[in-house]
């Protein structure tokens, strides 16, 4: 693979990955809050 | 017997005939780097031991890295093997703090945007005619966080550790000076006077808990290259956590993080020979190091930008500069910035959310570079 | 270009479709584990690391246990060696304190009783055609002693190892529960309702000093192969009992004991790969790992009445069940189930004589069983 | 050697040999107790 190649996709998958996973990780910290609501706390 | 006592007196004072310009050269780095770290406060838990550690390897004949040179032993004991970075990281897991970005995910993304410098800058090296491990070595300096940029770089350009660990480590701590001209340069000053409304609801003890071990197996599952990155870092903050271990938790905080510190920073003071050291190619490495660390605040904070119009004004954007990894420096940077704009602006807490964002980022922007390379077959 | 970035993106992914159903079984024990260890509190410093490390070797193609993967190298930096364990014991000797045993040495015996539940399991897993080295692994759940049982099953059943420490923890902390039924059945009431005399001779400090020594002299040369227990311990306690080497003996108890805690606990859950974990035998290797502990309570208990017969109603046989070596429980045990009979009732010390008893009966009943093997040319 | 004189060798020295070690101990440990007695002590 050309450098120009390699260096092209990285930096689309690099950036566009790590956006991707990033959002996915903030819906996940999104569900956890709600499964796991504050108020739940007290009643452990 | 004469001749027995010159021939053994040569063997004394043969450093000095052995001396090259370049060691000369490395020794004068090495005490620019240890005056950084004593009198500048630069990074001096890593400094002092790399600048010793440049100083030991550059003495003629002492041989400290060679086969069985006991600098050799100490690299081979933890930085061959990358061991010392990661169990760093689960110091530096069981040390953060991840409730403030519990409380507002949103904020994940900035962490993301603060990571671009990585691949532009790795595409500018390839440019500059860097091969392609060596550009990705160059690149992940951007992710502004030593065990990060330590981790990859011995694993695939052993040949830069020296240079790429010295670059992460002092940029870190030039943040605060880097970062606030891009910052005022990229917002109006009615962007930076922007309060950011905190009814956020923090997050439970369950959910903190669940936290790690979630990030760890989806962040695992998408790009397993970087799972001893990922992993160590989410141990420790399962550990701290969790509560119930707070002997472990106290022994990665200090025990461990401190004596794997002192071992991994002359270790890498050791890769810093002048006779391989000093290349042109080191001082590019160092210029786009700098740049990548630019780069990481521009898109920060455009991202932090374009996030305040779709949130409709929810998100000041001097907090996207802060999406960066180097913690705790760069929500200090950005809460003082805005500070400066409007004197009741406290965006600290929301900064360090984005700047724990970042962490996880950039480990997880290395994950994605490791695992990408992998699926293209460049690695093994 | 195209097939560059579908190639890349290839890399990312590829983890959740090479999930097999083996590791989703596999993290969903590892979470088991975890609740265990913080909502429970089931030995949180041994499973919280184990559950992590489970979780971590289950997810697809980050080969963390692969040659050069950093779970690997851990292992092998002290699993593989067995060095993890033997410094553990040196901080177990450091906090045991063994004058409650010197002021009434005939209680000795009961930590003999208290192991024989090993050498029955073993015999009954060979019975369900266990081969003769994995038998010793599962019957040395028995000895109810984490290190031990790490120990001898790293070094002749290594793909026992994650079964056998799991069994050996959970099953240790599950003393509290398993054997107040086991007592109350084999004992009547009027034994349970006797009191013993605290007239015994505490020991000098000589004696204490002197113990540690002779032991390991006189059990090395009998059990030769089981030295690397037996002295590890031993160094312990003569750190502890001489009191000039505090720093050695501290270092002992928290540095050491709780940096290889960390690292021998993750080494450990990273042998559960599913692919490798999820077999019947796993199963069986757990069950036989809970009779082992049941027959070690039977067995102590039904020593403590035979002592009890034989000197004249001396000894309440419910100090017999604390001869096994899960250390402080099984004391804290007899002490609550005498208080139940007879609110007068202070078994304390006793069964911490005979709780520190079982703790050196399970080391030398490990050290009895290597040298018999070796006697018997099955191992080296 | 067969799997059942194996277990059976195990059972009967295995137990035995720990009950006799720790035997000697505890009579070690008395041993102990006599050459240092306790008001030998004081005498340090």
């Amino acid at each position: 693979m050309s450098n120009l190649e390699f260096g092209f996709t990285m930096i689309v998958v690099g950036m566009g990955g790590t956006l991707a996973v990033l959002a996915m990780f903030a819906v996940v910290m999104n569900l956890l809050k709600k499964i796991f609501p504050l108020t739940a706390e007290k009643a452990d | 017997m004469f001749d027995a006592i010159v021939n053994g007196l040569s063997g004394l004072g043969a450093g000095v005939a052995h001396l090259h310009w370049s060691n000369l050269v490395m020794l004068a780095v090495a005490g620019l780097l240890l005056y950084l770290a004593i009198q500048k406060d630069v990074e001096p838990l890593l400094l002092v031991p790399i600048g010793f550690g440049a100083i030991l390897v550059n003495i003629p004949l002492a041989d400290l890295m060679a086969e069985e040179g006991f600098l050799r032993t100490i690299y081979n004991m933890g930085v061959a093997n990358e061991i010392f970075p990661l169990l760093i990281f689960v110091g530096i897991g069981a040390m953060t703090d991840f409730g403030p970005l519990l409380e507002n995910p949103k904020i994940f993304l900035l962490g993301a945007a603060g990571q671009f410098g990585i691949f532009l800058t790795l595409g500018l090296a390839l440019m500059f005619g860097f091969s392609k491990l060596d550009a990705v070595a160059i690149g992940v300096i951007g992710a502004c966080d030593g065990p990060t940029a330590i981790y990859v770089s011995s694993k695939f350009a052993p040949h830069l550790l020296g240079a790429v660990s010295v670059a992460a480590y002092s940029y870190m701590s030039l943040v605060p000076v880097i970062q606030p001209p891009i910052m005022r340069l990229l917002t109006t000053e009615k962007e930076r006077t922007m309060s950011m409304d905190s009814d956020t609801k923090p997050a439970s003890k369950a959910a903190k808990i669940a936290f790690p071990i979630v990030i760890t197996i989806v962040g695992g599952l998408i790009a397993p290259k970087g799972l001893p990155l990922l992993g160590t870092v989410m141990l420790g903050n399962l550990m701290r956590e969790c509560g119930v271990v707070n002997r472990l938790t106290k022994a990665s905080e200090n025990e461990i993080a401190n004596v794997v510190t002192l071992l991994l920073g002359i270790s890498i003071g050791a890769t810093m020979d002048g006779r391989l050291f000093l290349k042109g190619q080191t001082m590019l490495v160092l210029s786009f190091g700098f740049l990548a660390i630019i780069l990481d605040t521009v898109c920060g904070v455009l991202f932090g930008k374009l996030m305040n119009l779709f949130t409709g004004g929810k998100i000041n954007p001097l907090i996207g500069a802060a999406g960066i990894s180097a913690y705790p420096m760069a929500a200090r940077v950005a809460q003082r910035e805005g500070l400066k704009y409007n004197q009741f602006n406290f965006l600290l807490m929301h900064a360090i959310g984005a700047n724990t964002g970042g962490q996880v980022g950039s480990v997880m922007a290395a994950a994605i570079m490791l695992s990408v390379l992998q699926g293209m077959g460049i690695v093994p």
